[in-house]
């Protein structure tokens, strides 16, 4: 990543804005579509301001119709647009899913390549936020089944900034989603330049070497938060995966080989969650340093709980540190 | 040869102008007694509105979806039902549901962020809050073509917004219950927007009535401000319904408030539009014809109104009192039977 | 008050009637030599269909579905589309492709089950086989937007079929192109057949054509066996798409054939319905025509026939030469890029 | 199981064709609706004859539209009836799982129980029939990774009867996915008089010492045969899972303390993969037993090719037997 000199303290959705700003300016191929994205900004003001500065002709509120999002999206794509799509809500993704799975995924391949389909799927993703039903999902396992597709969850500012502009230059589709809890949580110094980060490139966030834990989105700073309350009796490595599909299968090995263990945290379900799929890539890739078994921290497998009860449900640094010193104790 | 196949019209309906003057030739036969407790529900149902954006500003409760402006699209339509006929609302029927049946303490402990608000008691037919806009209407036709199997006098009425119109589910549903005549009726309440897409936006079609050509259905556009036509038109689709004939009714209302609690209109529309509709407002035009027609007074008013605040805070407090939900509740209705997993991970939670 | 709305009707057109009897006043502007190619057009289609059916039964294909009876829904609009236009098929217009400049050896090697035959060769402007139904309608859509942005002068003929226009997606799409006025055509090919589904349990509307009605756009019925209406209908339609008005025409027409190989049509449909309509063949209509107006003989008519045997026969020998795809092939097109576990999984195939 | 004594040897598809008769025989809410399945029996004949049986009020064709086959079977169970809804194939759920995902799975915890759907969505599923794009998919995650679902796929005539009586009668929404390769593969006897296998538990086809395999649908025959190739050689035993959603994770975990290896065969893309679960289940409950990394045999992470080379797709027999030599040999 090269970052640029002058750099500015913004939230999640600042930076994600100045993104889109900042590609839409530099690319006139780029344009938004979604529910509210217009004149309202979103409903979380992602695109906020966008529609004053590119008219209407580039920042689109469509009528309510998510399949008609991905769908005209992916029309879009082919014929030499690169449409970043909102969702409002993650929850409201799987009328977007057949679309997305059955034409978005395939259609490079389908054609050998003579239609490509360079569109970003952005969703609010994630709980936290005291939301109505169906709007704490967590659905990224679904996409990262789906060959063909790209998904990246970013976990901060500078992240989101950088992840989102790669995301949007990427010739193939990528669902991009954004942990609403995260959107307003903290400022961050971001480059006001645009720069890039690579996708399938995880990140060392902390180093350490008797555990490693593997988190995104949300779920890094609590895991990071659990890491740093153990500092003094255990030595954790933290890393952002960032990029879930393809997933850096090399840092992660490369880590549990130092590190002998490891857990993973996600929001999702556990039945068939991500977590899943890495504690699996350790078990092929890594089995004769584990010292312990791979443990996933996640959500139960029930449907997320209305907002009095979220607490419950989701990991928090109390589950994570037990699971960690479980662990290492093993 | 080129000739016209087929004609096809779309009618409108409004019995009560914005003066609260009647045309007598298609008043409903309603009673004074229905007429008052139409009005009360609908006072109720403000109250209740009321009380719950106060509280959520509070902080007692979580995101709100506000009704006002829109109550005579409610309560029209709710009046018209029997008991064996079903409601299935979205998120905004907070005036249909209470007048159906459902406590308003049990909708205060949904907003409030717990399940039990959607545990509509039973024998009180009426599905909980759908979320996803425009899924429910193919609940509602799966609902209304059991009870046609099972030759039940009994319809559905669902209730989905202008936005809903666009999903394909709304469209599926629709073509579904044309061909199976099912005993449905679908509301469509066109209160002008969709969050911050305004009516015009959300399709090219002239009226959202007219959707219903597309599948054979009835369709009609009514005055979603006039509780007589709301009342009307749904008295007579239940009529169909019975016979197998389903419609589409867009009832042409306005919603004066924020989306939700999360929303602040202000960003996209214009405050003369809302102002405008102020003095459409369903409640003001009920009063004025009972006024006029001798069943309303000053004291009426004043108990109606008073009566409601009671019966709310009285529910608020039941409400408030309710014990918190038990950790193992997250886990006990997933399934009829709690798989050993979902006992690990309770054990899990409490350790 | 209860009064009419709004009125809608939905027309019918017809150019060449049964017996190849041209309506002048309507016959589009087209040359003879232009009407010579349209019926090239469709004879080779036949040939193709028939030829796909033969190899197909001789095992060496797959699943094929046929075109037969629908050669004028597919020629007559093919034909009027320019070279900037983008052609979005379903997965029965093998016809249409052709047209548009797909070489029949590549569509041979589709059915063949090679992912080769849906890669259409630049500059056509026409998408692969869309199997999901109805799931095109919206990347035509998308196409149409995107041309329309950038100011080209190009418009979008999608085909779909009557069973299409229960899904979802052709409601989202067609909304869309309303709303943003798309340039797109939409071709509902009512074949009277959705599999052993028939229209008029597909749908309780009276006509395909008015559920362009529910959007806003144009919607008009042609009678899908002449090819003259098909041409002149798509024709007119385009010019409105330029300006930015979408349409649906429905094309009535029947599916002569099985609805795939897989498929057994005895099983659920009358014998005499597919006679009465082989008495409405599109390529025998258009022939008695010809042969009225003297552009046609016998001569020429077994050159046509000849021509299009020989042509397909080259393409089929041309598609069987066709070297196998090397196992690389299976994940070289998955991204731009390969990742890391594709080239590990080519490499555990290859060991 | 209770076996009745009188048998007849039957293909699946009939096995399926006899449940479905008994079923609405016996219980005047069942009914059938989707695509074709009236008058036409269905693409492949699963419910042959129904229509005339049952007439068209109970054995529905229904328009061209997967959201509302689902939908309406949702409002259906919720109104007392217990529909057998069909999804054509597997490739068309994608516009049924946003009803699956959003309102069958959660219904019941929604409504604290007040409301509930019982339910079961069938689809021909998988590959290996040379069938077109869509018609080989293998969708099993999508669902398994969603709480409130129960997933189950037979892998022979009688374990179909059984297990597609048992999910009709299950109070919950059942996604039944039947192998369409084995549809006509081969015939077994099966008790003609009704009888259940109970979901959630697994069944041990072959017993074994040194390896197990765990598969279902189709890959249960194929591992078999890997197994009986090596049966001079290792010591295989050979899990049908049966029910994926709840997962017998008992069995599982029980055979793995048995053999100390494992190895699972899906046609699924590996990636987030139900493969990727077991793995972790093996590894958080019988770690200490393993011997050796489990293994996947899976389709690979590519959309499935068509006919002409599917065959370089699906696990075979080869690779199987190679992934099973080499993991006792680790
Ligand atoms: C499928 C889906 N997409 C998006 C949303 C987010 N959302 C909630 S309400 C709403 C607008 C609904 O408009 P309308 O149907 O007109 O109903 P109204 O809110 O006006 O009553 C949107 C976009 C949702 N709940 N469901
Ligand atoms: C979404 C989807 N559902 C089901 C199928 C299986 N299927 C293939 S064609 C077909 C019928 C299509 O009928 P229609 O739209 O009238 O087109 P036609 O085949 O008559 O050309 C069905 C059900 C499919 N391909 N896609
Ligand atoms: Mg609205
Ligand atoms: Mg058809």
């Amino acid at each position: 990543m090269a970052v640029a000199k002058v750099t500015t303290a913004v939230t999640m959705v600042q930076a994600l804005n100045l993104a889109l700003r900042q590609e839409m300016e530099k690319d006139p191929s780029v344009m938004i579509l979604g529910e509210d994205v217009g004149k309202n900004g979103g409903v979380f003001r992602v695109t906020d301001g966008l529609y004053d500065i590119f008219g209407e002709e580039r920042v689109i509120s469509t009528p309510l119709a998510e399949t008609a999002v991905a769908g005209a999206a992916i029309g879009l794509a082919i014929n030499g647009m690169k449409p970043v799509a909102e969702i409002q809500f993650e929850g409201f993704m799987p009328p977007a899913f057949d679309q997305m799975f059955s034409h978005a995924a395939k259609m490079r391949n389908r054609s050998r390549g003579r239609f490509t389909v360079p569109m970003v799927l952005r969703a609010p993703y994630g709980g936290g936020v005291r939301a109505l039903e169906h709007h704490s999902e967590s659905p990224e396992a679904y996409f990262i089944h789906t060959p063909g597709l790209k998904v990246v969850i970013p976990s901060s500012p500078q992240e989101a900034k950088g992840l989102l502009i790669s995301a949007i230059r990427d010739p193939d589709p990528v669902v991009f989603l954004e942990p609403k809890r995260l959107y307003r949580a903290f400022k961050e110094e971001v480059p006001e330049d645009e720069y890039t980060i690579p996708l399938g490139k995880a990140n060392v966030v902390k180093e350490g070497k008797e555990i490693t834990v593997l988190a995104w989105g949300a779920m890094l700073k609590v895991s990071l938060e659990a890491a740093n309350r153990l500092k003094d009796t255990i030595s954790v490595e933290v890393i952002d995966l960032r990029t879930l599909a393809p997933v850096d299968e090399e840092a992660i090995v490369k880590s549990v080989k130092k590190t002998g263990r490891a857990v993973i945290v996600h929001e999702a379900p556990k039945n068939c969650g991500f977590g899943a799929e890495l504690s699996s890539i350790i078990m092929e890739k890594a089995f004769l340093s584990l010292k312990a078994p791979v443990k996933r921290v996640a959500g139960w497998d029930t449907p997320i709980p209305l907002p009095k009860y979220e607490d419950y449900y989701y990991p928090n640094v109390d589950r994570i540190m037990k699971e960690l010193q479980r662990t290492v104790a093993f | 040869m080129r000739k016209v196949l087929h004609n096809f019209s779309i009618e409108y309906l409004q019995v009560l102008d914005e003066n609260g003057v009647c045309d007598e030739s298609l008043k409903p036969p309603l009673s004074d007694d229905d007429v008052k407790k139409m009005y009360e529900a609908m006072v109720f149902a403000r109250v209740f509105d009321e009380t719950l954006l106060k509280l959520q500003r509070e902080g007692r409760m979580y995101t709100f979806a506000s009704l006002r402006g829109q109550e005579a699209s409610q309560i029209g339509p709710a009046y018209a039902l029997s008991a064996d006929d079903w409601l299935v609302p979205s998120y905004r029927e907070s005036g249909a549901n209470l007048l159906k049946g459902t406590p308003p303490e049990v909708l205060y402990v949904y907003f409030a962020g717990d399940e039990r608000g959607n545990s509509i008691p039973s024998p009180v037919k009426h599905l909980p809050v759908a979320v996803p806009v425009g899924t429910q209407t193919l609940h509602a036709v799966g609902i209304a073509w059991a009870a046609k199997m099972r030759g039940e006098k009994s319809a559905v009425l669902s209730f989905c917004g202008d936005g809903a119109t666009s999903k394909g589910d709304f469209h599926e549903a629709l073509n579904f219950a044309g061909v199976y005549k099912t005993p449905n009726v679908f509301m469509v309440i066109n209160n002008g927007w969709a969050i911050s897409l305004p009516r015009s936006k959300q399709t090219a079609a002239e009226t959202l009535a007219q959707k219903a050509i597309a599948y054979g259905l009835r369709g009609i556009q009514v005055d979603g401000n006039d509780v007589f036509a709301t009342y009307s038109a749904v008295k007579e689709a239940l009529e169909f319904a019975y016979r197998g004939v389903p419609s589409v009714i867009e009832c042409v209302t306005y919603r004066m408030s924020d989306h939700t609690t999360s929303d602040d209109a202000k960003k996209y529309r214009d405050p003369e539009e809302v102002e405008l509709w102020r003095k459409r407002d369903p409640i003001d035009r009920l009063k004025k014809y009972m006024y006029a027609k001798g069943i309303m007074n000053k004291e009426y008013e004043e108990k109606v109104q008073q009566n409601s605040e009671k019966r709310i805070s009285e529910a608020v407090k039941k409400a408030e009192a309710i014990q918190e939900q038990e950790p193992i509740d997250l886990f006990k209705y997933v399934y009829a039977d709690m798989p050993l997993r979902l006992k690990e991970q309770y054990e899990e939670l409490m350790s």
